[in-house]
Order: C-alpha cells, then structure tokens, then sequence
C-alpha cells in the first residue's frame, strides 16, 4: 500500500498503470481495480472558480492518508492500494486525487474505494481555497454530499 | 522543550500565525493550551484537534515536547 | 456514451485516458471519475486455470451494453459512459471488462459503476468457458457475489 | 421467411448444434417453438430467452422473421 502527496500535475490513469505493473507478486491474484480519480471542476455553487490553493499538513496527511487505506484493508479483502492527493496551486480539469484499490473480486474494491474517499474527505488534513473568477477567494467550508441534483 | 502549537487555513489566517510555542511549565489539557495561547478569545466550535498528528478531544493531556493543532473541517477529495 | 466489444488484449488505462481526452466538451465539468477494471485471475473456486473462452451474442452484447450504461444515466446523473468487454481467448492477468464513468459528484460516479458491472453481470449475453490447468474445460455457471471471503 | 432459433455457450454444446430454422406455418409463444424444434426434450429450468435480442418470457409472441435465442445464464465481467 502506497501514499503520495503530489505538489505537481500528474496522470493518474499512467501513474496506476505504472504501480499496477509493479505488482508483480499479485499478477493472476486480482480479479477486480476501482480507481476513483477526482478532478477540479471550474464552477462550485454557481460561482465561476478559476483555480484553487489545496493546504495541507506535511506529515500528518501522509498518516491519515494511510489510516484511510490500513481501516478500509482490515474491513474488506484487499490485495493492494494506492492513494494519490495533490496539495498547492490546482486548476480546472487537473486531477485533485486517486485511490486505487485491487482486490480479488468486485465488491471489495468498489466498497473499499468508496470507503477511502468518504474517509478522506472527513479524516485527511487538506482544506481547499477557491479563487473565484471574480477575483474573491474563499475557504471552503465543508464537503458536498457527494450527489449532483438528479434533474 | 515547549509545547508546539499549529493553526492551519481559515483559523491561522483569522488568528494571524501560524503558531505559537507555549513554555511547558505543567501538563495541560488541549483546552488550556488554547486558553493559554489564546487569553480571551473562545475555540472556534467546530475546531478539530491533533496531538502529535493524531485526532484528539479538547479534554486530551498535552505534554512537554508535543505538537498541538487546531484547524476547521477539513476539505480534500475531488470538488 | 461508448460501449465495445474487444477481441484482442487491450490497455485499460490507456483506452480510458484516451476516451477522456476526447472528452472536450465536459472539462472542468466532470469532479468525479469512477473506473472499474475486472481482470482475469489464475484460480476460481480453488481449481487453476490457465485460460478461458468467452463466447458472447453478437449485436445482442452491444445491445445490452447499451442498455446497462442508459440504465445508470437514468438513475444517477451522469455526464458520459464507457464500456469495454473482451470476447474469445482470455489468459491470466489480463483485463475482461472496463467500465468508467463521468459525473459531478463522486457518489453519483461510484453508484453508477457498481450497477453497470452488477447490470452487464446479469443481463449482457456473455458466457466464460475456463480452461484448467488439468486439462479439463468447464463452463462457468454462475456469478460469484462479489466478494472474498473475509478472514 | 422463417423463424431463426440460436442457442448459446453449454446448452449450444447440449444441443449439438448452434441454430435451427423453424418454416413458420403460424403464429408460435417462445414455448411452442422450442418444442417444434427439440420435439420431446424439455426446456432447461434456467434458460434465458430472448427474441430479437430482447430478454422475453415463456409466453411471448414469436412471428415470421423473429430470431429466437435460447441460452444458460449469462457470466460476463471480471473473475
């Protein structure tokens, strides 16, 4: 299992690639990847959002980080993990995070990556700043629900 | 040794650091090293706390040599 | 919305990033991606296997896809789809099924995932035939529940 | 014209054979054309059926030109 704090753009889809193929030990073991990778959007309640700064705290991100995937391993069967966060100056279109999770079937990774996330969100030490095309920039207060209105 | 004390996002930018060092002269709990650092001015409510990068309570014992902070809710993940 | 049917070893990650990149129209729209990768393990129900057929019912199989993808859009608020399943000759370590969802918001990503794979897993007219490293051959009855068994 | 009847994966093995055409001399349920077509032999409990690739029951229609696919429980996606 493998955390990363990245203060740079990455590809999240080339980086799981790579750490897959790295896997070595576990070829023919997993039947089943969810990779959740979440990206800046450029619009947060209705207000046009040109870029954000993503604080953070050195050191106790990387161990909450790892608690998300040591607490999702000791409750579903998972072979492997990796967790990718950004921190810094992060525009639209720009991944933010990606959690990785194999396992040998396909409930224990969606349930686990899932679980990570929510984990995450509530647990890890980041809080973001919005710098709005109108030039204010504001702290976001707390998480969405997860759920776009269903029209 | 001190106590370290950490602020982070909005509280550090309301409070105006980013932290303070509190002479260790007894054991304290979380809330009395705020009260220390912070004479007169209330915890915000939804405050989070960390002893040596590990969640705690406001009734949690801080020692000589710990690393105390404070922050609001944290906000990662994808937005 | 993009459904396939791939009778060649094909590179997930790649395919998935690639789809992505085309996706023009939605940057800085989508928050949220959920990628589900199923691949073929070496071992089911204790027996190893060293390969698989999987005979499927052309034009039915895309048909079905479709649905399973239409079916999440109408569920849960998605901004696109894609599809991927593997047909014939199937070897250990290699990839089956690919399914990746846009949206929003996370939770809508993740639910509508699940219920493409739970969907194709009962609907899309897909049957493996595995190949055990006895020599024997043996068709795949039934789906397994998902998930590992929890030590 | 004709009814074109199509069997997938273990039951195709069964069978023997991956089709058969039925001369359709009238209107036939789902039930009615295994029988003309696999006299005598009953239709397995857990057969999936569909007509024109479409999931149907027992009881649905099947006209002139209708392709007919009886088939085992289907197992796509990950192992």
């Amino acid at each position: 299992m493998k955390v990363s704090v990245i203060d740079h753009l990455f590809d999240p889809w080339q980086v799981v690639a790579d750490y897959q193929q790295g896997l070595t030990a576990l070829k023919g073991k997993y039947g089943a990847t969810c990779l959740f990778v979440g990206t800046m959007r450029d619009f947060n309640e209705d207000d046009s959002v040109k870029g954000m700064y993503l604080e953070h705290y050195p050191d106790m991100t990387e161990k909450q980080l790892l608690a998300c995937l040591q607490q999702a391993a000791d409750k579903w069967s998972v072979l492997d993990a990796l967790l990718l966060h950004r921190v810094g100056d992060i525009y639209p279109d720009e991944p933010i995070v990606a959690v990785a999770i194999w396992s040998s079937h396909r409930g224990d990774a969606f349930d686990a990556c899932r679980f990570v996330m929510e984990q995450l969100k509530s647990n890890a030490p980041f809080w973001k700043k919005e710098l709005l095309t109108s030039g204010e920039s504001r702290w976001v207060e707390k998480n969405t629900n997860g759920y776009a209105k269903k029209s | 040794m001190s106590i370290k004390v950490r602020y982070f996002a909005s509280l550090k930018e309301q409070l105006g650091r980013d932290e303070d060092n509190l002479e260790a002269v007894r054991e304290y709990t979380v809330s009395q090293v705020w009260t220390e650092v912070n004479p007169g001015q209330a915890m915000p409510d939804n405050v989070l706390i960390a002893v040596n990068m590990a969640y705690v309570d406001q009734a949690a014992v801080v020692k000589d040599g710990d690393e105390v902070a404070f922050f609001p809710p944290v906000t990662g993940g994808e937005r």
